[in-house]
């Protein structure tokens, strides 16, 4: 399946990737495109991650053509 | 309904009087509104600038999802959430948001709920830099 | 600290303008604020007009006082209360309250108190012109 | 003493008084002045009342010179 990766924030420079598309098997969960993404890098605890720019779990299965993005505790609006 | 995007600085007043002027006039008693302002200031550090990265097409989306979310919990005339990206300078305002209702109950919970909801899981990320270089900010629990 | 008293119609997100044009940029973090505008119906009839008649002494000293109680209960860097009275008519903002802090809790806390603070003791009394004639208002609890 | 008594909204149209100035027994309490004032009309329930612009008792001694003052409940603000 291709899927499209993303990274945000203090995880985009940590992983040294911003957005990459990946090949996946059918099954696979959004912890298996991470796995293939980073080339099996640690995963930093609190990473968020996303199916179609919604809020997911790791052990969520994934779809062909899915968008999945990783990300660290969001910080907007204000003090 | 509105949740806008700003690249730009923005002026929260002026926001809330434009959207005013499209509301039906005596048929709101209520209007509850808060502004999240960029201080120059964090974590005992002398704060120069900040930057602020999002996630574009899921923070549109986000917002939009509680601005529905308020409208269909309390008894709203309309919300409004604006939230700058990008560049931004110690005191220009981050972030808006504003419930008009008939009463002051809803306008104010309605307030508070978009702007607590945007804080806790609104796609944004904020990078400053300090008299010692740039950081990502990580916020303190009910900060 | 400031508590106005307004014989005039005044723009609530002018006032808010003016009073942030004086404070120290980057210094506050959050403003919350509150509008309550005269609505064209009430109890079910239309109200074309309205009088608010206020007890002018005591009215200002009140409001100073819910002012440097809000201040010293909470950690303000400013507060805020502007109140109309006399002749209203439908659209026209009746009252603003508004609290600037670093922190939003503050912010929004104080703000509430002063409007819930402002309406249960404050001495203003309305009368409301409608299609069957003039009536004094009598709040329902809770309102 | 003399006491100035003023009266607002929906209770000086009951009692058809605004403001008026009475000589007090001294002592007396702000319900004394309201008598003096009023000549013993009934006071409506809910009445409140405030010694030199500060919220008083009915059975609150006055003193010479004191601004007493009679209203009904507050209704300022907004819904």
């Amino acid at each position: 399946m291709q899927i499209k990766v993303k990274f945000f924030a203090s995880l985009s420079e940590q992983t040294g990737l911003a957005e990459i598309t990946v090949d996946a098997d059918n099954p696979a969960t959004v912890l298996d495109t991470w796995k293939l993404a980073t080339g099996d890098q640690t995963m930093p605890v609190n990473t968020l991650c996303a199916i179609n720019m919604v809020y997911a779990h790791l052990d969520d299965n994934i779809s062909d053509g899915d968008e999945i993005a990783f990300f660290p505790p969001v910080t907007g609006g204000c003090a | 309904m509105t949740a806008l995007l700003r690249s730009e600085a923005f002026d929260p007043w002026q926001e809330l009087a434009h959207i005013e002027s499209g509301l039906v006039k005596g048929a709101h008693g209520a209007c509850a509104s808060f502004v999240g302002t960029m201080r120059d200031f964090n974590v005992g550090d002398h704060v120069h600038s900040m930057s602020l990265e999002h996630y574009p097409e899921m923070t549109q989306q986000f917002l939009d999802k509680i601005c529905a979310e308020a409208t269909s919990r309390w008894d709203l005339i309309d919300c409004l959430i604006v939230h700058r990206y990008g560049e931004i300078k110690p005191g220009e305002p981050i972030v808006l948001t504003a419930a008009w209702s008939a009463h002051r109950a809803e306008a104010f919970d309605a307030c508070r709920y978009l702007i607590e909801e945007l804080k806790a899981r609104a796609p944004f990320w904020k990078k400053e830099t300090t008299d010692t270089g740039e950081r990502w900010v990580h916020d303190a629990p009910g900060e």
